[in-house]
């Protein structure tokens, strides 16, 4: 029993007990948070052991009836359990005092929360297919309950739910599909074993393996098309839930892509990289629009994680495009870059889910139109978010700035050195990734300024509370990590190279200064954030001894000398968007409604004009609703099948056998 | 775009040369700006005679910005307000507010003589007073309406060049 | 002697209910019968694996492994729906849909269908297997119409109707191999053991015949298309626990009917003929089962669909017919019968909690009985094939067999269908378990589902670790795989 | 960090915060003289700046410290910027923070504090000019970058001093048409970015045209000056990095008195060039209605992704 094993048998035992424990112990919040807290960091412990190095293959033929279950941990499976761990650590802390809502203390749901923290640190262990399938259909099960935790309150829980349980299945079977093809050639079931057959295996197989598992992972990691069901889940499930989803769980569709394009299947051909390039640079430009457009909180961090996701998907086929043509120092700064990001979203993502739980407990609304001027009653948890935005927004001092320009750099020097597809590709992408990023601000400080700055828009808001200790504790964890990842990525980057091993060559050194391998390229995150400090210091400073009126005068805002302004006057966060959403017209087709309603004396005067917005998913109404609407019909037509009447039911086995013999007779 | 062109080339400099400063009566507090003033217009209940007149000030003629004067949105960025008309009862609470609203060091010009002393509205019922009775009024320049160059002889004083 | 003990067991507890009638002294007895047959079974399946088939009766009875573990799943469901009887009669009677009477030939009833069932699966002759699958039609039939309600008395007819054509195919079947049997050097006559050993001998024409015969009409007893018609109707009047041992085992015995035939075939014709006839048979009934519930409206329906599903599945695996994908579909066997009788039993309490079987009857079920939903929806759950319960890891061996064999396409259909129906299934079941409670005040107090969850802990406990299921599963594909 | 960095470090900030407001004032005497009038003269808006830092700062009632910090913010990345791009050497202070990104993203990241800050005070004209600022950048952003990316391809680094001393060495780059392309590109984004015509009116006073004013009429006094002296720098810095980006000739590649002062001398020649120019563009421009502003912006894209194209298909 090394670390890494003894950690990984730790993060099980305490996610079990603790689930058992919950069952019974009156006192069940407290209980589930020290045990969540204890399992992740248990897990944190074995996944940094794996990065550097410790690794482990423990065989357990008696579970799992007729397949038999196999674990392993290597670096790449070991950066994902210590990134699920972080993020169980945070949630958990959270935790304590989130889940004395009413809905969420209830026995069941308490229980199933360190179950699917233990699924989800033992997907990325999994050393079989039928191990992986099992854990990730565990994942996919404990995440289903959790997400219907407070179904009593909303309506739309419920359609949530199905959503995602009808997605996640078709998602489970699709990877069921390719990783079963790739069995029935191999042989066995073990990852080592499909390593070792994929040489013989044919390009047609290959492919269709790797497309069958990227469409899987790709679902779960919310990518467009597949998206649909993660803007209504996110939202919907529980703040802490929602914040292991989106920093933990989506994740492993990540994994999973990089664990069966680059581990087991070794690489391939040039069209799946940049079929995987294509969806991962659509994703990462859609989902931000969405997000621009959206006014609910939750909602607009649940499709920013389809546009991370989508930005780390373009890290990942870019990867594979260089070592596909046999680059593998590129290959490997790719792939650092995706990783990375992945790192630093889960960290930033969890800041954001947590401090937007924090303002659902403490107003009861999502909707960024009725919130606002949180600010001076809830501090802690604006500065939280206000980081967390920083770090969403790709803006230096910020977590995403350092993957996102590492991701830029590899695209950069990739133009030159690969074939003719990666010269069409190379650019598009650039400009995805930045399109995406000019839009992520946007969106970030719609967020941030009109939820959390300004004055409140509804009763609620000015309502509002700061959160209890442990939440705020929580989101504690989540900020600290994401300024760490912020201003000395170096922490990270040697396990997440060791991880990136699969796919190419060490790609970047240096603590202070971060330099690129092979390739020319240096930053210094810590030097830039220092820079920042030292001139907003050095000019507070300059100022002070300059102005001469020291006095600050306290006056009301300018409001024109009318009457005071009101917080009907503000900007919501509809109307911030409106200049973006004219420009993306013809992407995102909004539906407008405006009513207006005239004094009942004239109809030239009018009394009320009312504005409503709502921008459906576009993809959605194209590909979903067709494909349920032929379902539905296929029901109706069903229906004619069973019509009661015993004479058709033997009808149906008169014909049957009649034909049967016919067919008998005429084959002999 | 050619015809612009030409047109500035033909028509050349427009501003008048500039007449000598005034006498140097500037108000205290127009010291402290240093040949830099910052405009905000209020038209408290003017009949916009003044405006006109205001408008050709700052036009290319008169070119009231030469001097380091400057109309501004925000009385926030202002150091001057530019007051005309009488103080309607309406007008009143507003340019209290927007003095408030201006940073000190600050002044407040009258301009017209219905901001100095009511003019011809001087007793009509909808009238609150002169701009003096209002908010401090740091100078005043005559005229029904004043002329441009005495609206621009009195920003001077305050630009002091 | 050992092999006449399960079917003696339920007959003295019928005898029992004869005698005395059901009342509190022997509301229990059933259950403790169904206690002793599983003990009895366990026995049976631990001596059979060590020591080889055994016979009894003069070569009437025989248990080879595929008997025993059939005897097993008989026992496990029969002691789930055995011990949920004696609370459900007793909310009946309370209600004033039923009597002491009534509950007298229930359990009278149920107890001679055990031993029916037990007598299918032990039975050595093929002759005897129809013979007590016949006598299940006509104990069930009864049972359908219990309720003696307009529905319930139009369900049991469709379902003698129906079945009767099934079955009487079969007879003709039986008949033909009889033929074909006595015809060849090896005279076998209708002794499974020695049919499928002397199976080479069977003149192909006449077998081709045969077996597609009794595939028809066992398949119309095991709800298979295209003779399931009887099934919704006969599933969703039934009493609960009579439903849960019909869609449990009723279904499954029928199946093990096929399997044996199967074994003749692939020794007579090859194992392409049977296992084109079942590939269709069971792609057939996944297609209608999916057609079927997307638009579903009652509850119990859609539990009896799911069934066709699942029996689709287990023909899939047996066409297969590899050791995988046959241990595979036993396994699948057992934990759909586990399954599909704790969502029965459950189905019964909401039935007798809300008064009606439709779904948009149901409304809030969490919020207002949260442990009977919770039961439900794990047991949906478990139906969808989400792990820990054991027919994840079954549709799992199915679906890895399946590659193996080369099915890549047929599987793939099978699979997206398996979605489709997950999906209704999950739909279906969130409008009936979700959401606020109405408004009208609580019923009774919400009934502690024990039976359920102890059916739910051994589903999910066989798909985490089966213990020595599988050593019982694997000597069972050993008399089910031809090697010629 | 070389000596020569240092210096530039040292010289750099000093050159642009003492000579952004007379550009500025440059820019404002051309646009005076052009329209037949005298203009207030080159220093005029030094003196602005020096009365607004006697004047009294006000906080407006309900604004929280984002509102204060984002002068100072936006001043300091300004500052950072001014410090690290090769202006007058090609050496860097901060070696590992010229880069081309950061630098985008630094000015990206003082853009966003004061739309932050025209929010947090909760006017309409606040979070309408914010709306509209955070519009335009999310559509120069990838404009910027993918121009950006254009040039580096070639030199294979986002280094600036590296970019700029490649061009240093091989001057037919400037006139390739990648690079021609990119220019046209940069320039476009420049004018959106620094909030020039005919994107947006620099001297406009009409609330429902603003841009950029609408986000300050909260501010006074010294943060005043400060959000004055930031845009003046944007601009010379936009400007600065524009000439050196193409022209980069006169840049002190050591660290000799001379070479330093024909540094500055180009630099100053260069950006005041620049200016004048732009001035007398905005003369013959009207500002464009808001909306159509995204075309503009989406022509200046295709032409950065035809220079991207050009870079890699001409190289």
């Amino acid at each position: 029993m090394n670390l890494a094993a003894t950690g990984l048998a730790c993060a099980v035992a305490i996610g079990v007990l603790t689930a058992l424990a919950a069952l019974v112990v009156p006192a069940r919040s407290a209980v589930v948070g020290v045990g969540t807290v204890l399992s992740g960091a248990a897990a944190m412990l074995a996944g940094c052991a794996a990065m550097s190095g410790v690794s482990f293959v423990v065989a357990l033929p008696a579970l799992l009836p007729l397949s038999g279950m196999l674990f392993t941990l290597d670096a790449l499976g070991g950066l994902f359990v210590a990134v699920t761990g972080a993020v169980a650590v945070a949630v958990g802390v959270y935790g304590i005092s989130y889940t004395r809502a009413p809905d969420l203390r209830a026995r069941g749901v308490q229980a199933v929360l360190p179950l699917f923290v233990v699924a989800m640190v033992l997907v990325p262990a999994a050393a079989s297919a039928g191990a992986f399938l099992v854990c990730w259909e565990l994942m996919a099960l404990f995440s289903l309950l959790l997400v219907v935790a407070e179904h009593r309150r909303r309506p739309e829980v419920a359609s949530a739910g199905r959503w995602y349980a009808v997605m996640t299945h078709l998602g489970f079977l699709s990877v069921l599909i390719g990783l079963m093809v790739f069995v029935a050639r191999a042989g066995d079931d073990s990852f080592s074993a499909l390593r070792d057959s994929a040489r013989h295996l044919s390009p047609l197989v290959a492919g269709v393996v790797f497309v069958l598992a990227l469409l899987g992972f790709a679902s779960k990691a919310g990518i467009v098309p597949l998206h649909a069901w993660l803007p209504r889940a996110h939202p919907e499930a529980p703040s802490h839930v929602s914040a292991l989803m989106s920093a933990a769980m989506v994740n492993l569709g990540v994994y999973g892509l990089v664990r069966v394009g680059f581990d087991l299947l070794g690489g391939g051909p040039v069209w799946w990289w940049l079929l995987v390039l294509v969806l991962g640079a659509v994703s990462a430009v859609y989902g931000i629009l969405q997000a621009a457009m959206s006014t609910d909180l939750k909602r607009l961090l649940g499709q920013s994680t389809t546009e991370n996701m989508g930005l780390v998907l373009v890290g990942v086929g870019a990867a594979g495009l260089f070592a596909s043509s046999g680059n593998r120092t590129l290959a490997g700064l790719a792939l650092v870059a995706a990783l990375l990001h992945v790192v630093g979203h889960a960290a930033f993502k969890t800041l954001l889910f947590l401090a937007a739980g924090s303002v659902l407990h403490a107003t009861g609304t999502r909707d960024l139109d009725e919130l606002g001027g949180l600010r001076p009653v809830m501090p802690v948890t604006t500065a939280a978010f206000g980081l967390g935005a920083l770090a969403a927004s790709a803006l230096p001092p910020g977590t995403a700035f350092v993957s996102e320009w590492l991701l830029l750099q590899a695209l950069i020097h990739g133009l030159p050195a690969s074939g003719v597809a990666a010269a069409v590709a190379m650019p598009v992408a650039v400009a995805a990734v930045a399109l995406t990023a000019g839009l992520a601000v946007a969106t970030f400080v719609k967020a941030f300024g009109v939820g959390f700055l300004a004055k409140p828009r509804s009763a609620a808001a000015a309502g509002a509370h700061e959160s209890p200790v442990t939440m705020l504790a929580g989101m504690g964890i989540a900020a600290v990590a994401c300024a760490v990842l912020a201003l000395a990525p170096a922490v990270v980057l040697p396990g997440i190279e060791a991880a990136a091993r699969v796919a190419g060559d060490p790609a970047v050194s240096g603590a202070v200064t971060l330099r690129l391998t092979g390739v020319t390229g240096a930053l210094s995150p810590v030097l830039l954030g220092l820079a920042l400090i030292v001139a907003v210091v050095a000019l507070a400073g300059v100022v002070r001894v300059v102005a001469t009126h020291r006095v600050r005068r306290e006056a009301r805002l300018w409001d024109c000398g009318g009457g005071p302004m009101s917080p009907r006057m503000e900007y919501t966060a509809t109307s911030f968007a409106e200049p973006l959403q004219r420009v993306f017209d013809d992407v995102v087709q909004p539906e407008l409604d405006v009513d207006v309603t005239h004094h009942e004396e004239s109809r030239y005067l009018v009394r009320a004009v009312e504005y409503r917005r709502k921008v459906p998913d576009r993809i959605e109404r194209r590909l979903y609703q067709p494909v349920l609407r032929f379902v539905a019909t296929c029901g109706e037509r069903g229906r004619v099948l069973a019509t009661g009447s015993v004479h058709r039911y033997l009808g149906y086995g008169f014909y049957t056998v009649c034909g049967l013999l016919l067919l008998l007779a005429v084959t002999r | 775009m050619l015809r612009l062109w030409r047109k500035i080339r033909t028509v050349g400099r427009v501003a008048e040369p500039a007449p000598l400063p005034p006498a140097t009566d500037q108000p205290p507090a127009a010291a402290a700006l240093a040949g830099s003033v910052q405009i905000r217009h209020v038209d408290a209940g003017s009949c916009n005679g003044c405006e006109v007149e205001i408008g050709s000030a700052f036009g290319p003629v008169y070119d009231g910005e030469r001097y380091g004067a400057r109309l501004v949105a925000s009385p926030r960025h202002a150091d001057a307000l530019l007051v005309t008309g009488v103080v309607t009862r309406n007008m009143a609470e507003p340019l209290r507010r927007t003095f408030e609203a201006v940073p000190a060091p600050k002044l407040v010009v009258a301009v017209g003589d219905c901001a100095r002393n009511c003019g011809v509205f001087a007793g009509a019922y909808g009238v609150a007073g002169a701009v003096g009775d209002i908010v401090p009024v740091d100078l005043e320049i005559a005229g029904c309406p004043p002329r441009p160059e005495a609206i621009v002889d009195g920003l001077r004083k305050l630009t002091g060049r | 002697m050992m092999l006449l003990v399960p079917v003696v067991l339920p007959l003295l507890g019928a005898l029992v209910y004869l005698l005395f009638g059901w009342r509190r002294a022997t509301a229990w007895v059933s259950a403790v019968s169904a206690g002793l047959l599983l003990a009895v079974a366990v026995t049976l399946a631990a001596g059979v694996t060590r020591s080889g088939p055994r016979t009894a009766m003069a070569g009437l009875l025989r248990a080879d492994a595929l008997s025993a573990y059939m005897l097993l799943v008989i026992a496990a469901v029969a002691v789930l729906a055995t011990a949920a009887t004696p609370a459900f009669l007793r909310t009946e009677i309370n209600a004033g849909r039923a009597t002491a009477r009534t509950g007298t030939r229930h359990s009278l009833l149920v107890q001679l269908f055990l031993a029916a069932m037990t007598l299918a699966v032990l039975a050595a002759n093929l002759g005897v297997v129809w013979v007590a699958i016949e006598a299940t039609t006509i104990v069930t039939a009864f049972l359908v119409g219990q309720r003696r309600t307009r529905a319930a008395v139009e369900a049991a007819w469709k379902y003698v109707v129906i079945c009767s054509a099934g079955i009487a195919l079969a007879l003709l079947g039986t008949i033909v191999l009889n033929f074909a049997s006595t015809h060849a050097p090896g005279a076998a006559g209708l002794d499974l053991a020695a049919l499928a050993a002397h199976a080479d001998g069977l003149d192909p024409g006449v077998t081709r015949i045969a077996v597609v015969l009794l595939i028809l009409g066992f398949g119309t007893k095991a709800g298979l298309a295209p003779l399931h018609a009887w099934l919704p109707d006969a599933h969703s009047q039934a009493p609960a626990p009579v439903s849960a041992l019909m869609s449990g085992v009723l279904l499954s015995v029928a199946f093990y009917a096929i399997l044996r035939v199967k074994v003749i075939a692939d020794g007579a014709l090859g194992t392409g003929f049977a296992r084109a006839a079942l590939l269709v048979m069971a792609l057939t009934s996944l297609a209608l089962a999916a057609a079927l519930l997307i638009g579903i409206r009652d509850y119990k329906r859609m539990l009896a669909y799911s069934s066709i599903e699942h029996l689709g599945l287990v023909a899939f695996g047996a066409a297969l017919g590899s050791p995988a994908a046959l241990a595979a579909a036993l396994l699948h066997v057992l934990g759909h019968g586990l399954a599909k009788a704790v969502l029965f039993l459950g189905a019964g309490q909401v039935l007798q909690l809300t008064g009606t079987s439709r779904v948009d009857g149901v409304r809030g079920l969490a919020s207002r009985h949260p442990a009977l939903a919770g039961c439900f929806g794990l047991g949906v759950l478990a139906l969808v094939g989400l792990p820990p319960f054991s027919l994840f890891a079954s549709e799992l061996g199915i679906a890895r067999a399946a590659f193996t064999a080369g099915l890549a396409w047929q599987t793939g259909l099978a699979l997206v269908l398996v979605l489709v129906i997950g999906a209704a299934l999950v739909n279906h079941t969130s409008r009936m378990l979700l959401g606020a409670a109405h408004d009208h005040p609580v019923p009774a107090a919400s009934p502690v589902p024990v039976v359920l969850l102890a059916g739910l802990m051994v589903c999910a406990a066989l798909g985490i670790a089966a213990g020595p299921v599988p050593v019982l599963l694997n000597s069972a594909t050993h008399t089910l795989v031809v090697t010629r | 960090m070389s000596a020569l960095g240092v210096v530039g470090g040292i010289a750099q900030p000093v050159l642009i915060v003492a000579g952004s407001p007379l550009l500025v004032g440059v820019m404002r005497q051309v646009r005076a003289r052009l329209e037949g009038r005298a203009g207030a003269g080159v220093r005029q808006p030094w003196r602005d700046l020096r009365k607004l830092l006697r004047k009294e700062t006000i906080t407006p009632r309900g604004t929280s410290e984002v509102f204060r910090i984002a002068p100072l913010l936006l001043v300091a990345t300004s500052l950072v910027v001014a410090v690290v791009v090769p202006f007058v050497t090609t050496d860097s202070a901060i070696d590992p923070v010229a880069d081309l990104f950061a630098v985008v993203a630094l000015l990206a990241l003082g853009a966003v504090a004061l739309a932050l800050a025209g929010l947090d005070t909760g006017t309409a004209f606040g979070g309408m000019g914010a709306s509209r600022e955070m519009t335009i950048l999310a559509l120069v952003e990838p404009t910027l970058l993918v121009a950006i990316f254009a040039l580096s391809v070639r030199v294979g680094s986002t280094n600036l001093g590296a970019i700029v001393s490649s061009t240093l060495h091989d001057p037919a780059r400037v006139l390739s048409p990648a690079s021609l392309l990119a220019a046209v590109a940069l320039i476009v984004v420049i004018v959106a970015e620094t909030g020039r015509l005919p994107v947006d009116n620099p001297s406009t006073h009409l609330e429902l045209t603003m841009v950029h004013e609408a986000m300050v009429l909260e501010y006074a006094g010294p943060d005043l000056a400060l959000i004055e002296l930031a845009s003046a720098m944007r601009l010379s810095v936009f400007l600065g990095l524009l000439a050196n980006l193409f022209l980069p000739w006169g840049i002190a590649t050591a660290a000799t008195p001379a070479a330093l002062v024909v540094g500055v001398l180009a630099l100053v020649v260069k950006v005041g060039l620049l200016g004048v120019v732009l001035a007398a563009g905005e003369v013959f421009l009207a500002k464009l209605r808001l909306f159509r502003v995204p075309e503009l912006l989406a022509g200046s894209f295709l032409l950065a992704l035809l220079a991207v194209a050009a870079s890699y298909f001409l190289a």
